[in-house]
């Protein structure tokens, strides 16, 4: 029998249309470990929503959660795309995924301003260093040097997702790698709890056009530099923290979010606190400089309000559910506005028209 | 109060009067506060009953530069713009020549005494105005004096052609929100300025102005501030915008009406309003929002237009409700942001690449403005397709004369939405599985649910790419071909419901046929041409895809006028398109340079083919 | 070598003979290398001198997906896509049963014995294949065992119908660059499959090939390539793009081309190409340089298209040449990135908002994509305007046969540039200071000069909004009137040095007009008309604006069928808006489901309404 | 008599079409200052070019250098636009003029991609808080908590320009103020002197819409709460480096570039190192917290490989001087490229065709 969860679904009711990208394809990783963490948190699918743009990690959402609502747009409009549709109903979970390219390259203006909204949203950036859809050119965060057969050496310098995430002001920034299951998954266990915008840039690799071992976005390399800042569990707020093995003090970091989960944070060398934004920083900097893919939740504010709180929209009634009654104004409300413009008519008492 | 002064104006009138029926031009510097005056003077001569219109001819810059503003005053109601100035005021001494020469022979040429322009005509009655001096002597502080001065040409105004004080005083309480202080030190100047007229100068020209009761229930909007409360009437709840002119006050005065009218008793908002960082945003999250069930909107001009043909494509074919307001101005390019023109009809009716055909909308006036504002969200929900407004900066921005508005006919047509027991009960009623795509009803609409929508089997997968029925990726030749025809025969089956066309036919042999603003000027150049011995018929599209009407209208008629505000005669070349069969019969007139078309320019212009 | 293979290539033949007419479909999975026995098929036919083309039917995604191979086979050189299959060779266990289905009656079913299809069709010849077996069989290393497998129809297929093996050895050398090692290996699974063949088979169909003299002297080659190879003989400077399918390859072409020949000898570059960031960056970049004086060019397709149209609208109104290739691939949205179409002749015509009408190119084939390239160029910079090539992806990722590339008839015409000395001269000559915008020459073509140009008063300053004939700023009515009145007399007075249609007239009443890929089908739809009795005349448009030879062609024939791969007969709709006098003539004869139009389609389409 | 520069002009040879800003907005004196660096340094006007986008800031260039080409282009398009124009004569040099809007709003994705690409140009960022030019909606720069008159109180965190830039990979990054002229020239000749992408983060109020005493755009403000990092001079290549009183050892810094010109820093308080990108992001994100405005050179590397370092392009012979002769490869080499096709006749000898 198939294991249930808490809502009495199986993982198969997690599950997509059968997968179309390549085999081995870091994007499937991401889409599974996806799927496992919305069923062990007993997440109801149909209170999920995904959105993505184009490229083959975009086309991904396809390939799970067939029983929630989806929204392939256009390339690097993610961002704009769900920021129109969450705001409908803000109690839906949204999930977006997106590429290298369609977020570094042609979305990079969305991604920056969908940050500073800090609009309530898993953005997943499925990062492998080139476009694979349109067959394996440099995105714009493949490393300085790399050599592609078809495409020859890489002359610019990248560009760090999780660097213009923090710079723009994030609020969840994470990286971790679809090699490393565990930690992914547990990183979209918490980023679906925070509350605001969270990104997690996922060295992804693509197994047709930059996987050879000395590519940065290749499994070999990933797996033999990831440096992750700590190791994580995810606790759900009404379960008690519980540790393996006692901790000293100051080995275990706990982030409390919004609704009473808890992340743990056991550090691996130094102890990084994901709340110092220039710690994070430091962190990634630092990262470069050793040759290291530096993976883990980098920075996290759980106070920054979302742009439900400055859109100021009631947390219980969807917009998209409201009726004429509340949308449309009286008729008298009509009359009373005409009057208040000015009129052909001598005035008519000392009204504000008058 | 201005009673006593309101006595005396009927004074120095000469013999041959010209009555309720000529234009003002004030020629000024923007960003000097000129704008409260002009808008003092049309407000008083409406509050008089007579008709008005005031169009603002204003640079694209934000202060410093020349800019124009002109008052028509017309008894018989013909408020479109003229090129003929019997009465201009000079308060800029850049321009004060070439406004001198914009005086008609026989008109008026006011100046402010420091601008002492050289060679006065002598064909025209010039008066001179002591701007600087009776500002000084107002009492206002002196960072307001530059603002005040423009009271001057209020008040000699006022005196030399008779208008009501009253009006003013009314006016200028409108203007200020009968903030007293403000009224009384712009009415003040006013005062004087009529008062030093009066002891000054001998009118010796024939224009005046006399009370009528034109404007009796009528009221004084832009087109602008029109769609914003029609938007509002029409239950919008969501508006991504980014700023450009001439669309933003409209989008400004969205959000002010929102957040007066729509918020709920906790304070809660029952809308969202986000200034996006460009238009590619602005439109992608109205099509999220649209897609989700909002009714959802953006307003843009041209270059924000182009921009968001992506978007719109991806709405058309993903069948997305969305308004798309265009409030034009000239292009192509950037061109002249501050201008008006009908240019972008053809663009928006294709817009986007692969085939597609877009509803495009043309109010004429504030009224059809507000009208449209709330049905485009009707024909857009029922049609799941963008719809565009074909504004224009004259009428979005300018004043224009306006019945109160109507309170919507109809209650809201949200289309074929289905939620969770809408849902079910489709399915039990037809015995077979919903799809997204399916064309069940045989009007090429399909039934449509929105994220939220909690029932299972109700949640489909969104895409620009290909799909079949029930949204699943596909790229099959027939599925696509099926689709594709599919979207063509909802826009042509459901042509109804556009508004129709305005017709007014007497069985003539030539007619005319224009759409959104031109109207304003056609009418008046239908009587002109009436005086000048052709009559003819008249239609006025409101709607692209085309009514049966317009086909009909042109198989009525020898030779049909095309009139609009562009270079190339687009809706002249749509309607060739479309009615293959009568497209000799076409005569496209049609013109640009950033003012709206004058009766005269049209009037000759068909003249001189007949 | 394969010589005494060939020698018993023609033994099971039965009697009735079809010979060197037919198609040969493959279906397979994309990702699994049978691209290249798919091109070792088509060159090897090509080289026994027999008329080819290949048609790649695939998904958009990379790896794992149905994809299907069509090659055509006809002596008479008809090689547009046909809707009957013949022969269908079966690779894919998800789509063999539709391959099967597939085949017509009589035809061909090939297939890889370990897919097993259920219920073998009775009305045609089914041979199955030991693809795994020989695969494995042939010494393969493991991770390349799949790709030869593919390599195992080539050598049945060549057994069946007779290809020369020393062609498909000649195919494979090419392909594999004359790299012994994979040579080797592909070969020797093609002749153990021959060999297997020959052991195993009973050949009971009656399709064969036989050698020809057809193709002497051309060349395969795709338009892609074609293209890129001509912008560099057009001397292109400057490449700004993005990815987008189908115009990759021809950015990714041209990259590879400039590296090889257009380097100096110290290895500078005398060009530079920048993958931009998207669509927008990349127009602008490709402005920037156009403006700069450089030969300047982008390659996208559809949704790159509706982002680069402000751009297109600034380089119109600002005068700037720049050349954008749209590789059409199926719209709206982001349609099927991998289907052909003509979709997007109207949306790039009148590319942006305001009043436009841009130049169109249309190529038909990789010499006219070749040609087109160059003259773009000259186009552009004579114009100073945006040039369209509308490609599509029939011809731009599709194996074509054609002549070897011509070498360009005349020198590099760079328009009206002024350099320094250029202008000094200018000024002398005509006695008058230059002004970027002034027409001086009466043909709307002002002189310009380019950054860089360091004359004291070279310098001028661009931009899109209203300016005077000095580019200096202007928001004066008259003058915006006279500018776009001048840009549109510009487009028309040069129509002349735009590509002029073709025409094959023999004074019949039934006319066609098609343009771009359209024309291969349309030649073999003209004879299969002609067989049922309708002899037609017939005129294939190259660019837009319309040279008077189009309406003269109207004016000629009663009626007139265009006949065009979208889903509305844009370019019927055109010709309606461009000729209203023949407006009733033209019949739009017009389809889109993805696949480059059939002959059979058009000629019955036509012949249905005669 | 007018004073001249080395090459005999005055500063009206510098000078550009009569100002349509208003009066007081900071943009002018930014246009002064570019005027009278160029005159200093006797920059020829005809070796410049202006580029711009959209907005009063982006009008600015036609205020200055008539004598030189400009290119007034597309909202937030500046950064393409220059990119192409640039590449055609590396001879010249490169003055890009945008605003906040134009920047960090429409043209964020473009900021970040010629940044990355590092073409060398003077990038300003004329930064008012505001659109302006659209009367005064607020920029993505706007602190939060800003009230305009017209438009409320801002809810959203501003984007910080040289942030971004730094995040990015600028090769040199500044921040100064248009109310302090001198600091303000000094930047803009080191910049011009910069082998690279120079961002220029001007505060410059918007005297119209974003003025009053409490907006971090106003005079008043940034004239109190200024921060100067150092006060700078700039010493051309040809000239001796002067100091006007002794120097002790780390009270000054020399910054030497490419061409041999030095920028001097005397450092106001701590020792900023503008070589260390993290020192540079300390001091930003430090200036916040101290609420002051930061300025001074925060970051150079002047090793970064520029545009035309990676294109490969000459440096005498500009791309747009090229010829016939050059540009089209001979009938020849046509040939023989057709015979590199696969032919339809029998291989002619064992070539790469047959
Ligand atoms: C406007 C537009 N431009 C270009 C494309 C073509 N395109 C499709 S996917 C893609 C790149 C995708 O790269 P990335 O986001 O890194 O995703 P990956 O495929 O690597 O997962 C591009 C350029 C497009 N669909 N739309
Ligand atoms: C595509 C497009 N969208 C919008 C506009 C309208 N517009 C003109 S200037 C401007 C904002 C300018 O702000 P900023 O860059 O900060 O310059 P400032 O005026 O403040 O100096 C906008 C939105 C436009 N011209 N083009
Ligand atoms: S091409 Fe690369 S990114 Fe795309 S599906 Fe294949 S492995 Fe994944
Ligand atoms: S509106 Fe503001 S930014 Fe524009 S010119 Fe005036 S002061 Fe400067
Ligand atoms: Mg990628
Ligand atoms: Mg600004």
């Amino acid at each position: 029998m198939a294991r249930v969860n808490k809502i009495g679904l199986t993982m198969k009711d997690y599950r997509g249309a059968p997968s179309t990208l390549c085999q081995g394809c870091g994007h499937n990783s991401i889409l599974s470990q996806i799927m496992s963490a919305l069923f062990e948190m007993s997440v109801q699918p149909e209170d999920v929503v995904k959105f993505s743009g184009i490229g083959c990690s975009s086309k991904a959402p396809t390939y799970m959660l067939s029983r929630s609502f989806g929204f392939n747009g256009l390339h690097g409009r993610m961002p704009a795309l769900a920021t129109g549709a969450l705001v409908a109903d803000v109690t839906m979970k949204g999930i977006g995924m997106s590429g290298d390219g369609d977020t570094a390259s042609i979305g990079m203006g969305h991604f920056k301003h969908v940050i500073r909204r800090n609009l309530p949203l898993v953005y997943i950036v499925a990062n492998n260093g080139v476009y694979g859809l349109t067959k394996g050119q440099f995105a714009p965060t493949a490393e300085k040097g790399l050599v592609l057969k078809r495409h020859g050496e890489n002359p610019y310098m990248p560009i760090d997702v999780c660097m213009e995430a923090i710079a723009s002001g994030a609020s969840f920034v994470a990286r971790t790698f679809a090699g490393d299951p565990k930690q992914l998954r547990t990183l979209i266990k918490a980023a679906f709890h925070h509350r605001g915008l969270a990104v997690i840039d996922v060295v992804s690799p693509c197994v047709t056009f930059n996987n050879e071992p000395q590519s940065h976005f290749s499994y070999a390399w990933a797996r033999d530099h990831e440096a992750p800042l700590h190791t994580m569990d995810f606790i759900p707020a009404e379960e008690e923290i519980y540790l393996e093995e006692p901790m000293e003090p100051g080995e275990v970091r706990e982030i409390r979010l919004h609704d009473g989960s808890v992340v743990l944070l056991k550090q691996v060398e130094s102890d990084h606190d994901p709340t110092d934004r220039l710690a994070a920083i430091r962190a990634i900097e630092r990262s470069y400089q050793e040759g290291v893919l530096l993976t883990g939740l980098l920075y996290i504010n759980t106070e920054k309000p979302t742009l439900f709180d400055i859109l100021n929209l009631p947390e219980d009634k969807p917009l998209n559910r409201m009726d004429e009654a509340i949308l449309r104004p009286s008729r008298e409300t009509l009359e009373m506005l005409n009057q208040e413009f000015f009129s052909g008519a001598a005035p008519r008492g000392n009204g504000h028209g008058g | 109060m201005a009673e006593e002064i309101a006595e005396h104006a009927h004074v120095a009138t000469p013999a041959r009067e010209i009555v309720n029926d000529f234009s003002i031009t004030v020629g000024s510097i923007n960003g000097t506060g000129s704008q409260t005056s002009n808008l003092t003077l049309l407000r008083a001569l409406f509050r008089m009953g007579i008709p008005v219109s005031g169009k603002n001819i204003f640079p694209s810059n934000i202060q410093g530069m020349p800019t124009w503003y002109t008052i028509r005053i017309n008894k018989h109601g013909y408020l479109s713009r003229r090129d003929e100035h019997e009465i201009v005021v000079a308060m800029n001494p850049a321009t004060v020549h070439e406004d001198m020469e914009r005086v008609v022979p026989g008109g008026v040429f006011l100046y402010a005494d420091h601008i002492r322009p050289q060679g006065l005509r002598e064909d025209i009655v010039t008066y001179p105005m002591p701007v600087q001096k009776l500002a000084r002597e107002s009492g206002a502080p002196p960072r307001l004096r530059d603002y005040v001065a423009n009271m001057v040409y209020v008040g000699v105004l006022a005196y030399l052609l008779g208008i009501d004080m009253d009006a003013i005083h009314a006016a200028l309480a409108y203007h200020f929100r009968n903030r007293a202080k403000a009224v009384d030190l712009n009415y003040n100047v006013v005062r004087s300025a009529y008062h030093w007229a009066e002891e000054n100068l001998e009118k010796r020209d024939p224009y005046r102005v006399l009370p009528m009761d034109a404007t009796q229930g009528l009221i004084l909007v832009d087109g602008n501030t029109a769609a914003a409360l029609g938007a509002v009437f029409g239950g919008v709840q969501f508006v991504s915008w980014y700023p450009i002119t001439p669309s933003t006050s409209l989008a400004e005065a969205l959000e002010g009406y929102l957040a007066r009218l729509r918020k709920l008793e906790d304070g809660k908002q029952t809308y969202a309003v986000i200034q996006a960082e460009d238009e590619l945003a602005a439109i992608n999250m109205a099509i999220g929002a649209g897609w989700a069930g909002l009714r959802a909107m953006t307003a843009t001009s041209g270059p924000g237009i182009s921009l968001m043909m992506e978007g719109i494509g991806l709405a058309y074919f993903a069948e997305v409700p969305v308004v798309i307001w265009d409030v034009q101005r000239v292009g192509p390019s950037t061109g002249l942001p501050t201008r008006t023109q009908q240019g972008d009809i053809l663009f928006a009716h294709f817009a986007s690449h692969g085939d597609t055909e877009h509803v495009l909308l043309f109010p004429a006036d504030p009224n059809e403005a507000f009208e449209f504002a709330w049905r485009a969200f009707d024909i857009a929900e029922r049609l799941q397709a963008p719809v565009f407004v074909m504004s224009d900066l004259d009428l979005g921005m300018n004043h224009w004369m306006a019945r109160p508005f109507a309170y919507p006919d109809q209650p809201m047509d949200r289309g074929k939405v289905l939620w969770e027991e809408d849902l079910e009960r489709w399915e039990q009623e037809r015995g077979e599985p919903w799809g997204r795509y399916k064309d069940v009803d045989g009007d090429g609409i399909p039934y449509r649910t929105v994220m939220g929508n909690r029932r299972p089997g109700a949640a489909y997968f969104t895409r620009g790419t290909g799909h079949d029925e029930y949204a699943r990726y596909s790229e099959d030749p027939e599925n696509w071909y099926r689709l594709v025809q599919r979207i063509k025969r909802k826009y042509h089956a459901n042509r109804h419901i556009l508004p129709r066309p305005i017709a007014e036919e007497t069985g003539q042999p030539v007619g005319i046929l224009t759409y959104g603003t031109v109207d304003a000027a056609m009418v008046e150049a239908r009587a002109l041409m009436e005086q000048r011995g052709l009559v003819t018929d008249y239609l006025r599209v409101r709607a692209l895809p085309f009514h049966d009407e317009v086909g009909d209208y042109l198989a009525r008629h020898q030779r049909v006028y095309v009139v609009e505000a562009n270079r190339d005669g687009q809706m002249a070349m749509l309607l060739r398109m479309a009615y293959p069969q009568w497209a000799t019969r076409i005569r496209s007139v049609a013109r640009t340079d950033g003012l709206p078309l004058s009766a005269r320019f049209i009037a000759e212009s068909i003249l001189s083919q007949e």
